[in-house]
This record gives structure tokens, C-alpha cells and sequence, in this order.
């Protein structure tokens, strides 16, 4: 019952000493966690999608609670990422802490261009690729919406980056083909796919009764959405189980966490939790282990799947 | 290590008190060490619903005061307003009761290290920090007069202890129905110059702060306003808490309200672009 | 403010005296609920989806609760048209109650030779077709999923039903593009649209390690989904404002009610609420004409879609 | 008018007393006339976690007992086991909690007319509904005989008071730690025998109840069981609590276990098919 568990994982060629992240856009970039738990006790620290140029996002109201979740409209706001590069990397190397860079842009140039300044970077151990923002050059449709458009974004990164770095292709649940989609994306050289980016909702304010966010519609995370990520993960690594699979979406304790691992995740990121909670990482981190270990797992990746296993006991 | 949240801690803290008090409630809390590193303006983020809570998020209260020499060791007060299902479950808990909160977070007011003459404005609840900030500012020689704002009279908050600490306190409601009728800004620019105020401090709803950031601008009056954007996380990681602020090169930035806030320099909040965004980088 | 509200509504040429239906699916037949209310207080009975055959369904468990939601595998178990017609609907219309007879089948023929049997059927206000079957004849894929597909099975109905009787379709949430769907169903002669059905998602039960429902997916409904409803609702009515929505997905109060209207629903479906509150659908109709009074509504109908008017206060 | 959940309603009821016995709650509801149409086997639905719940579901439990002599006019008892977050909530009341419940709901053991012999199995807090139908069949002259099992003592739930309806009581723990080591089925057939046993009634786990309906199937004995099946709504209308029940005519259907269960003839249950589906129909 209490045998050590070994919970190291790998995603492409990068190795974690813990599966558990944070999840891009729900740690800024991590200075703000670390008056809670030193950052090198987690898998590692997935930064907030960073573009080019410095963003101020989207107007005010930007959040809404929900039933057992929330929506945002942040609309990706940031400092661009010369500045990124400058600052924020440095000091999370400095914290011994693993990073995961996540970029975004607008158009498939941008993805190269950021993935051109990444390349020069050492010491990051892979860059997520955020495809649910919307290319300005096809009448705003969100690339991960668009078979075609994902797996070019997905192509020039790694045509730009070189074959070392880890490609992880973050996808988003509001498709009809979700498995489609990560093929494509696949073929296209990620090495890894992050599931689930936010579900796409609203909310009308009743009193104004108008839309309630800044940009209107929003994305919905936290516990709410996480059956829709563990049916998309497990879609997905049934159609690609030699595909390792960053999870998440509203996992908030190790059970969730575990859920999300046994239907085919590697790793898993927690956003939403830590609004509620800035320990989540580190209480999800010894709860999963604990919870593998009483189920007689003696290392994490053997629990990577399994609930797709043939029938037997 | 962290620069940020330098003294907030995450912990599980009971409730000492729980006193209605007009149409709010004043709550106590045994904190323990936590008052040591509190100041005037900090907020505290709070738990709200129990284990099986549909309610994810924190909800955020200004610390109204602390206290480290009673009984019970380190307190803080909240004054809470029951406004949603959150505030509600907050105000219904009892003596006793255990609470999950984290603090203390965000910037605090502004102390002038001379004796200065200092105004401070509140609006319904928030007079709530208003109080602690007095008896420092006190303290430190300032001479404090106080301005508190409601719809309502039951939405004045001024307990009869906090009182002591200020030399004068004027009272307004919308309704009339206590003190003088009409807002606190009716008469700002005269109590300014009457009072030969150099600070004012103010907390309450956004309407107010900016009304009081407008009619000071032209004069040489310091504005610190404690804001209330709507949070997710109370410590800087979500992003959903943004104003635009000018910044010393005049440039405009969306800031968090819960790390760069909620005390800022009224002057430099873009009041007239909260819920739009500024023009692009 | 409390001037009466005139809450009556119409879905193509029926009318209901008021906007609050139950769901598809979630009122069996009406017997059970008539105990807790008369069932001619509400707008309308929407029935369980009847099949041309008998149906055993999926095996259980069929539910699993999760995060202010649920998760449900019935798998469309039900007595078959025939036994349907005969039995439940004349019961039904005896109670006075206006009834909306849900048909689901798994190829486009079936789907006519369910409307051909309606046909006969006097006192029916409307026919609501789920299309959130899997059409064996194409790979399972889900018609409304498949834009041909679903097109081809309104129209198959329309053609047999003749002009008279509404046919409301009822889509998906899970696919890429709404609105074209949406479009595309109303084209081929839909008067209404209902949205949302469920959200697909999976549970796993970490004690057995293999996905908690006999059917291994399953369908989320409840609070957690009201946010997609929302949307879903908003943006078809954007792109189809003469359209009548049957709004659905998530809601227990009055104020959840008014959230979907004013998004762009003619009418209120109420599903899992029902479940947790057997007197969901009296509470709520009750609610939102308290609401509506309040927000100076004359007519239910001025709310409709009420969050699209233009700037201004 | 519906011929359904002919008596069931939705009532605010106050929590009388909680109590813990071994591993169990004992609630006491004050729930005034309700009690009139509750019959031994129904059961009650009861919304769990509050206003502020993530659990949108009812909690089904089985009516342990109702009185209507007691100084508080009806009462209803039930048999808590702290399983998951919403009994555990249920556990966590305390006198003068509010609780909205739905009930009587479902089926109830068929009671004869002529004086029988009964054996009364029950598994864990499968004994709850047992001893309120003991008392009624002993009132009508029956002999009753009782078995409880469970894995260990402390899940045992056989109160004083209950004891006294019965002629007999034979406990059975898997550990060993109370009466005798092993499980209910293990003696049946001969207890069956020895007692001239007409009628068994049984409530527990559903593989007691399968392992009962087996024995007891070369013998001339009815078996009424009261099953367990996972419940969304309770009042039948989600199709979620479903059985393979073979009818008349031999086919089989799966049947609600709320409506026509929970209290089913255990030779009618496939029980071989349950978690799976009948062949086509
Ligand atoms: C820095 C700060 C200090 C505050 N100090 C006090 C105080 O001392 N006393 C007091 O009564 N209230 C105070 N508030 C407001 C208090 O946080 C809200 O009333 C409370 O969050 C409402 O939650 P609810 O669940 O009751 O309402 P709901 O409307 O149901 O809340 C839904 C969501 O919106 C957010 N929200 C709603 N209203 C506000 C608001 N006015 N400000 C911020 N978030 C909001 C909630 O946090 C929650 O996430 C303060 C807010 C901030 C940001
Ligand atoms: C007719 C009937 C009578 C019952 N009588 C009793 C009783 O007298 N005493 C008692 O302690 N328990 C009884 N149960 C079981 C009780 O309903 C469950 O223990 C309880 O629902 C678990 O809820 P939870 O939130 O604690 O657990 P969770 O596991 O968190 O529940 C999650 C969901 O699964 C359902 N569920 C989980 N376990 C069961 C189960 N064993 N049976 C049915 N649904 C389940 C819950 O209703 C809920 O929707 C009865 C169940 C039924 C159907
Ligand atoms: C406030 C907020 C901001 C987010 N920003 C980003 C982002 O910049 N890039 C990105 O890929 N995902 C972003 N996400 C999505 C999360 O990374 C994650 O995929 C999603 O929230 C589901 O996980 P959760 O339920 O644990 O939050 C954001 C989510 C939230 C709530
Ligand atoms: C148990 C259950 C059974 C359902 N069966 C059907 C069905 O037969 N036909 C259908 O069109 N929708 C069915 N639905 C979907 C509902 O009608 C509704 O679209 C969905 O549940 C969202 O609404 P809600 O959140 O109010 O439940 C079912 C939903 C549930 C929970
Ligand atoms: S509330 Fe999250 S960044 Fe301010
Ligand atoms: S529990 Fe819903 S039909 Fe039985």
C-alpha cells in the first residue's frame, strides 16, 4: 500500500519528475505561485500563451462564475515575447523549475515567428502550441476549429524549431472530429497534444441582460467541463495510443487527476483549481500518488491508459 | 523567493463572531499570525460553500481591521454585504465555524511618513477598511475627517469605536434617511479647502472613486482608492481582474486590481476606459 | 411590477399558453410527473424519443453524477411508436396537457416511417426530431453531427408530415459549426430549432479503472452545461433570428430560464432538473413571470432574444 | 390522477434527532402525515449538500421505520451508511436541519393474508426497512425469523427495540467480529427447512440477492428482495435505474427499479443480465 511510486513522465522527448503542471493561463508566468510552494516541486510550470507583440486582451468584465466552473475572456493578454524571453524565462530556470512555453498568434507566420525565437532558448523543455485563437486570415475562425489550418500551424512550428524541442499541440473540444484534428496535427510533427482547451460558453447578465463578459462569449473550465476532457482524451488516445497526451480540464484533486491518467494522460495541467486554491498543484501532486499507490501502480506510467484495457478484471 | 503575494498564506481559521450590524454583517475571525503582516487596504480571499460547493471561486473582502492583543491572539474583521450566494453562505456561518482563506493579499494604503491632513471616503461597506486606516493614520499625527456614503442608512457602516479615531465624520445617504441627504461628493471641493485636506483615501463602489479622482484632479489633492474589479483568484494569476492604468511613461496597461491593487493612485486608474480596452500596443 | 405577463409562446403555427416544456427524455411518458403537478400547467409534454421498434437500451449503469451535472446512457430504451401511440399519448392529451412527440431513429428512412405514423396522430402540437442518433448506414456517425445527414432527415420527415405539423430539430452542441447545421436543417423545412442536446463526455470509475457507464460515454446535462446552451442558443439566433428556438441544457431556476430567452429561446425545456426537484417546472415558470413583470416584459415574447438589441442602455 | 407515485410528495421536513449507531446514522424526520402512506420497502429521496450543491441528484434510502404515536406527530426513520460526499452530508445534520425529501416512493414488500413463515435477510443497512416489516407481519400472525450479515460488526444494524418483533435473530459477519463467522447464505437452505419458511424477505447487497434467488430457486419459497440499483430522480422518469425483469409472458424488460422496484420478486430478476442487455426485442 505504501511502496514508492515513481511519478516521472515524459512528454516527446522531455522528462518531468512529476506529472502534474499548471495549466497555460492559470499560473501568469509563475511568480505568483511561488509564495505558495516552490515551482520545481511540480511537473512544471506551462506559461501563459504569449504573441509577438504586448496585448491588452479584452475589455472588462472578463470573468463569470458558473455551476462547478467559470468562463474567462482574457483575450491573451500579455507582454509580447521579446519581453517574455527577457524576463519571465530566466527567473523560472532560476527556480530550478521546468518550463513549458506556450505561444499563440494570429496567423501562421506568427507561430513561426515565435517558435524562431524560442529556438534560441535553452533550458525549456517544450513549447506548447495554443492553435484555439482565431486566424485573422480566414474570417477569425479559431485554427483548431480547422483541420487544414492546425496542421500548418502545427508544420511551420516544427519546420522553424528544428527536430530537438518537444511540440505539444494544445486542441480544442468544440469540434466535431476531435481525433481528426490531432491526427492531422500529428502528422504534421507534434509530438504530444494538450486536451482540452476550454469549452466555448456564454453568459447573459439577467439584470443588464446583455451578454455578461467584455468579449462576449467565454471560455468554460474548472470541474464542470471535466467529462468532456476525459471523453476527448480518451477518444483521442484510443485513435493515437502511442501519442502522449498533456491533460486537463477542471481537475481539482488527485482523483480527477487519476481519471485523466487512466483514460490515456501522461501529464496533467490544473488551471482553474488553483484560482480556488493556490496549493491545488502540490495537494493533487500527493494525492494521485497516494491513490496510485494504493491501487499497486509502482510507476505512474503504467496507469497511463489503462482503462483501456482489454476485458479481465 | 516570490516577490509577489511576499506575505499571503493559504489557512483554515475559525469564526469567532458573526454580528449583523445594519444590513451587513461583522465578522471576526481568529487568525492568528497572519494580522502581523496585515495593512490597511490588504483583502483577504475566501472559501465559500463547503466541500460540495458548486462555488469555485474565492470571494474577496477587504480586511477591515485586526487586532493582535485580544484573547484569542491575531483577528480580523469583515464587514459583509449578503449580495450573492457566496456573501450569503459567508454571512450564515456561525460561531465556530472553519473557513479557508487566504491573506493577506493585495496593496495597502499609502502611509505618509509627515503628519498630513487626510480625508477618507467610504461608500456602503466600504468604510470597512476605513477605520483601521484611521486609527494609524491617527497614530502617525494625521489629522483624519471622514466622509461615509450609502443609498441607505442601513448601509452606513461606522461602529461607534471606530468613531474615536476620527475628528470629524459627515454622513450622507441618498434617501435621507440618515445624515444629510445627497452623496459624498456634494460638497468634496469645499471640505478640501475648508479642511486643507492633503490625501484623500477612498473605498467603495467605482462610480464614487471616479467622481472623487475627477473633481480632485485639478487640485493638488493625492487620491489613493481602494478598487473592486471582479476576481477569479485574488493572487495575480488569472488575469480577470484588469484596469487600465496609466503607467509614469504614460503609456496605459490592463493591471491586476488584486496585485497592483486594490489601492491605486486615482490619477493614474483610466476611469473612462473600465470595460473597453485601450487603444492596441 | 406586477403586472401580468402574457406568456404564452409559439414554436412555427403551435402555441402554448406557456414557455415551459419538459425535456425529451427526462418526463418518461408524463404519468410520473402528474402526480407532482397537472401536466396541463406547463407549455407543453415533450416525450421521451420513440423509435419505430421496441428498445432495451444500454446497459447500466446509466448515470453517473458529476460536478453540478450528470451523465446519462439510456440509449433510447422505449416501447416503440406503435405501444407509443396507442397508450401514451391519448393519456396525454386527456390530462389537457399539449404534447410534442420526440422521435429518434438510426437510418433517414425510419425517421419518415416514424413521421408517416404521427401523421394519423390528431392532437399533437408538434413533432421534435432528435437527430443526435447514430445513423448506422454511415459509420455511427451521429446525424447531427453530419450536415448532409441531417439536412436529408428533415427533409425525409418534412416530406412525409406533409405542412401542418411543426417539426422542430433538435441539434447537437458538439460540432464545429452551429449555424451552419442550424442552416442547414431549417433549409430542409425545420419550423424550430431545439438546442442543446447533452454534451458527450465520460466518467471513470477509479475503483474499476474502466469508464463508469455501461455505454462507456455519455450524455452530460445539467447546470454545468448551461454556459453551452447559452451560447449555442445566441449564436444560432444571431445567425437565424427568424427562427424559433426550443432552448434547453442546464436550467433550474427562473433566472436560468430568462438567461436562454433572452439568448434567443421562444421556449424553455427542463431536463435533469426535474430529477433533483420534481416541481422543477412549476418553481421556474413561476419564477421567470415573476422576472419578466420585474424587467417591465408585457409579453414573454418581447424577452426573446432581448441580449441581441443594439447598443444603448 | 396519475396512477405513479401515487402518494409521494415533495415536503420540507426537520431533522428530529442523529444518532450514530456502529458504522450508521440513525435520522429521525419529523414529516407529519406522510407517514399515513408509507409502506414497508418504500423509500424516500432527499436532496443533498444545500443551496450552494454541486450534487444535483436526490440520495435514495429506504424507510427504516415510521411512527405516527410519537410526541412529534409522523416520524420516519433511516439507516445512514456515510458512503460518499452526499450521505456523508445527510450524516453531518443535526437536530432542527431542514431537509426536502420526496417520498413514499416505490414498491413495498407484499404482505400476506394468511399467518406464514418469514425469514427476513438483511445485508449491512439492508436491515433498515426489515424491522418496521417484521412488526407488520408479526401483527398479522406470521412467524418471523431474521438473518443480518455484513463484513464486519460494526455494520450490523439489529436494534434493541427491532429484536423484539423477531422470534429469531441469526447474525453473520465475514470477519468474524459478531455472531458467526461467514455470510446469510451459507446455512439457507437448511434454515428454510427447519423453519417451514413460506416467504423471504431480503434487503442488501445485490449479490446477496442474486445468491439468495439462486438457493432458493429448486425451493417452493417466495423471495421478495428489495434492490440497489444507482438512481437519478427516483420517481421514474430518467430510465437510469433500469433491470432485466422477466414478465408474464416470459420476455424480458428492463423496469425501473423506482417504480417497480425497489421490492421485486427475486425469481423474476435476471440477474445474469444485470450490466448487460437482453437480446434484442
Ligand atoms: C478587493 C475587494 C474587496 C472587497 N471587499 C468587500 C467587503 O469588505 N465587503 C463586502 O461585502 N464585499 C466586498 N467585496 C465584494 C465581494 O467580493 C462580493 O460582494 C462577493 O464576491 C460577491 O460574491 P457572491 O457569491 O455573494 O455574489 P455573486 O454575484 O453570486 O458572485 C458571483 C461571482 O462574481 C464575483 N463578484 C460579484 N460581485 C462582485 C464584486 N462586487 N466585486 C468583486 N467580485 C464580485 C464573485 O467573486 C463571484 O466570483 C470586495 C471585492 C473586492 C474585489
Ligand atoms: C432504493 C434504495 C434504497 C437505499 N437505502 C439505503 C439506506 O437505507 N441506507 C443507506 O445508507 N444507503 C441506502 N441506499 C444507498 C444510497 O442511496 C447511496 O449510498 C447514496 O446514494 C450514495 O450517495 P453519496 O453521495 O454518498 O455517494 P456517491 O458515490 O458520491 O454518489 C454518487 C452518485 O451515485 C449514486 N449512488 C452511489 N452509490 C449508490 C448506491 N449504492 N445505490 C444507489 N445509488 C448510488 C448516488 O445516488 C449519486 O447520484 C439506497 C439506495 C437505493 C437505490
Ligand atoms: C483564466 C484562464 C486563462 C487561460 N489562458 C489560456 C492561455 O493563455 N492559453 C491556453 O492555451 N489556455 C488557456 N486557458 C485554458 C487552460 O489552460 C485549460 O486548458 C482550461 O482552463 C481547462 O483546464 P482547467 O479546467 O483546469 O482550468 C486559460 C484558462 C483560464 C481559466
Ligand atoms: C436521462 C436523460 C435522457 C434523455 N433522453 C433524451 C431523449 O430521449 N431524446 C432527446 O432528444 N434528448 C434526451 N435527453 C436530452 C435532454 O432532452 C436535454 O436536451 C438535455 O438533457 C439538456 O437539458 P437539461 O440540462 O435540462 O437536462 C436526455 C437527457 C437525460 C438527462
Ligand atoms: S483576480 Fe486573478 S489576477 Fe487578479
Ligand atoms: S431513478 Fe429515474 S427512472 Fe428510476
Amino acid at each position: 500500500m505504501t511502496m514508492p511510486v515513481d511519478m516521472s513522465t515524459t512528454l516527446g522527448n522531455a522528462w518531468f519528475p512529476s506529472p502534474i503542471f499548471t495549466a497555460s493561463g492559470c499560473a501568469s508566468s509563475g511568480k505568483e505561485l511561488a509564495q505558495f510552494f516552490p515551482l520545481k516541486d511540480i511537473g512544471a510550470v506551462v506559461t501563459k500563451s504569449v504573441m509577438t507583440k504586448p496585448r491588452h486582451g479584452r475589455p472588462t468584465p472578463r470573468m463569470a462564475e458558473t455551476p462547478s466552473g467559470m468562463l474567462n475572456s482574457i483575450g491573451l493578454q500579455g507582454p509580447g515575447i521579446d519581453a517574455f524571453l527577457a524576463n519571465d524565462v530566466p527567473w523560472l530556470l532560476e527556480q530550478k523549475a521546468r518550463v513549458i512555453v506556450s505561444i499563440a498568434g494570429e496567423t501562421i507566420e506568427e507561430y513561426s515567428t515565435l517558435a524562431r525565437k524560442l529556438r534560441s532558448i535553452s533550458g525549456i523543455s517544450a513549447v506548447e502550441v495554443n492553435i484555439s485563437c482565431p486566424n485573422v486570415e480566414n474570417r477569425g475562425l479559431v485554427f483548431a476549429c480547422d483541420p487544414d489550418a492546425s496542421r500548418r500551424v502545427i508544420d511551420g512550428v516544427r519546420k522553424t524549431i528544428g527536430g530537438e524541442l518537444p511540440i505539444i499541440a494544445k486542441l480544442s473540444p468544440d469540434v466535431t472530429d476531435l481525433p481528426a484534428i490531432a491526427r492531422g496535427v500529428v502528422d504534421a510533427g507534434a509530438d504530444a497534444l494538450a486536451l482540452i482547451n476550454t469549452v466555448l460558453g456564454m453568459v447573459i447578465n439577467i439584470d443588464s441582460m446583455r451578454p455578461h463578459l467584455g468579449g462576449k462569449t467565454g471560455g468554460l473550465s474548472g470541474p464542470a467541463i471535466k467529462p468532456v476532457a476525459v471523453r476527448a482524451i480518451y477518444q483521442v488516445h484510443a485513435a493515437l495510443p502511442q501519442v502522449p497526451i498533456l491533460g486537463m480540464g477542471g481537475v481539482s484533486t488527485g482523483r480527477d487527476a487519476l481519471e485523466l491518467i487512466l483514460a490515456g494522460a501522461s501529464g496533467v495541467s490544473v488551471g482553474t483549481a488553483s484560482f480556488g486554491n493556490p496549493t491545488a498543484l502540490i495537494q493533487i501532486r500527493d494525492e494521485l500518488q497516494t491513490l496510485l499507490a494504493a491501487r499497486g501502480f509502482a510507476t505512474l506510467s503504467q496507469a497511463v491508459g489503462y482503462a483501456h484495457r482489454e476485458e479481465g478484471p | 523567493m516570490a516577490t509577489i503575494n511576499k506575505s499571503a498564506v493559504q489557512q483554515i481559521v475559525t469564526v469567532l463572531s458573526n454580528k449583523r450590524v445594519g444590513a451587513y454583517h461583522q465578522i471576526l475571525l481568529n487568525v492568528g499570525d497572519i494580522v502581523k503582516s496585515c495593512r490597511p487596504g490588504n483583502f483577504v480571499a475566501i472559501s465559500v460553500g463547503g466541500d460540495a460547493s458548486k462555488m469555485i471561486l474565492r470571494r474577496a473582502f477587504a480586511i477591515s481591521r485586526t487586532s493582535d492583543s485580544s484573547q484569542y491572539g491575531g483577528t480580523m474583521e469583515l464587514i459583509v454585504a449578503p449580495h450573492g450566494a457566496g456573501s450569503r453562505w459567508l454571512c450564515a456561518q456561525s460561531e465556530g465555524s472553519e473557513l479557508d482563506i487566504v491573506a493577506p493579499l493585495g496593496t495597502a494604503f499609502g502611509i505618509p511618513t509627515e503628519p498630513i491632513n487626510a480625508l477618507l471616503i467610504g461608500g456602503g461597506y466600504g468604510s470597512a477598511p476605513l477605520f483601521g486606516l484611521a486609527d494609524l493614520l491617527k497614530s502617525r499625527g494625521c489629522k483624519v475627517d471622514m466622509l461615509l456614503g450609502a443609498s441607505v442608512g442601513s448601509k452606513i457602516y461606522a461602529p461607534m469605536e471606530g468613531k474615536r479615531s476620527v475628528n470629524s465624520l459627515k454622513i450622507y445617504t441618498e434617501d435621507g434617511s440618515m445624515g444629510e441627504t445627497g452623496r459624498v461628493t456634494q460638497s468634496l471641493l469645499e471640505i478640501i479647502e475648508n479642511r486643507n485636506i492633503d490625501v484623500i483615501y477612498s473605498c467603495g463602489p467605482m462610480g464614487m472613486l471616479q467622481a472623487i479622482t475627477e473633481l480632485v484632479s485639478a487640485t493638488e489633492v493625492i487620491h489613493q482608492c481602494a478598487v473592486e474589479e471582479s476576481m477569479a483568484c485574488g493572487i495575480g494569476i488569472c488575469m480577470t481582474c484588469v484596469l487600465p492604468v496609466t503607467k509614469a511613461d504614460g503609456t496605459t496597461s490592463m493591471l491586476r486590481s488584486c496585485i497592483d491593487g486594490p489601492v491605486m493612485d486615482g490619477s493614474s486608474v483610466r476611469w473612462d476606459l473600465v470595460g473597453k480596452v485601450p487603444d492596441s500596443l
